[in-house]
């Protein structure tokens, strides 16, 4: 099983997570699911399109799991992140990890996304009542990502 | 040649995917922008350091103290807003 | 949709996924499932039976999810436990919180696991090769419910 | 009457799921810890304080403090291990 995937097609969340869950030494699972929303800073979005640097991302997450990998004792990890066009329900991303123990698990899965949130090279471009219109950083993303920096 | 991509709003404002340039006087990421700015119109604006430009050197984030060799591959994006 | 369910069948994490993510106001699922490993403190474990204090434990996650939901603001929060008799890789638990937002909803979602089991009146007892025994409470779990406390 | 309820280990240990208790003459679980203590055995064993022995009065934790009135349920448990 491959830690990462980018892809244009919807992902089966079920499949990975039994995935995850088929080893009996795991004792604690964390997803985080991240999913289109229709409305955004007041705006109601129809469609939204997702671009990525093709080969940068890839390296990008693979050092960051890689990283989480030699930080907490983990039992499984994947990443799976949605590029191309979207629609409000669509899941985006989803990091799923497995550990021994929660506290691991919470704290790689939540380290995976602030990273991948600040550092991987996605950009969301929405289509509003006004037009196409790209998405802002937030603000929140690199604070979030700071936490983890030692 | 240096590879230089641009990514999404860069992208569309400089209206153009990326481009192979002569390495010829670039010592750093720093002089690559500057070459490139000096282009004026949306090449100006873009690199005036007014918006936010995130730079990556053979995929890896850098700052414009990188020094640039023959066959790097550079890339200038907006700040990223995946997930 | 209750919040908080307490059975001795099997759950279904998909559908409960499901539900929490049709609004579309919602961003982020965190889901936390917990479940049953084959080996505990050394030991090879081949069932293990749950019991709980019916009534005090409903109310003990209530008042749990109606704190998390005080404390930030979540679309969504779901908790199912398991009781009775247990086989490996079953799943135990599961705590699935939805939130416009990923912080809140990772924050709820820990907040509640860390609760229920530090406060949440439910005990394991393990079958082993060397018997049957209760098992000891973690050190750990009171020491990450003390993080909460205000 | 108070209603008493043991679990999990304290049940095992006591032999014992549950009794009604008469309350005349106890203000208070301390009280009730005492009256179950002197009982000799297994309860005095689970009650002298060297196991760790959770208490909830009408399914609220509680401290030994608590006061106790008739009609109260109270259970004895140790502590939980769910999730």
């Amino acid at each position: 099983m491959h830690d990462i995937t980018i892809q244009t097609e919807a992902f089966d969340i079920e499949a990975v997570q039994r995935e995850l869950r088929a080893d009996p030494a795991v004792g604690a699972v964390v997803s985080f699911i991240g999913q289109m929303r229709d409305i955004n800073e007041g705006d109601r979005v129809s469609t939204m399109t997702l671009e990525h640097y093709p080969g940068m991302t890839e390296k990008a997450l693979e050092r960051i799991v890689e990283e989480a990998r030699q930080r907490w004792d983990l039992l499984g990890v994947r990443v799976i992140h949605r590029v191309g066009p979207l629609t409000p329900l669509d899941p985006i991303v989803l990091v799923a990890v497995a550990s021994g123990h929660r506290g691991e698990a919470f704290q790689a899965c939540e380290f995976i996304i602030d990273y991948l949130k600040s550092r991987a090279p996605f950009w969301k471009k929405e289509r509003t009542a006004g037009g196409d219109r790209w998405v802002d950083a937030r603000h929140g993303d690199s604070e979030a990502e700071a936490r983890w920096k030692r | 040649m240096i590879e230089v991509l641009y990514f999404a709003r860069l992208r569309e404002q400089l209206d153009c995917p990326g481009e192979g340039i002569d390495p010829a006087g670039l010592q750093s990421v720093a002089d690559l922008i500057g070459r490139l700015r000096v282009r004026g119109g949306a090449w100006e604006e873009v690199f005036a350091g007014d918006q936010p430009v995130l730079v990556a050197v053979n995929q890896e984030m850098a700052d414009p103290a990188r020094a640039l060799r023959d066959g790097d591959e550079v890339a200038f994006f907006p700040p990223v807003t995946g997930g």
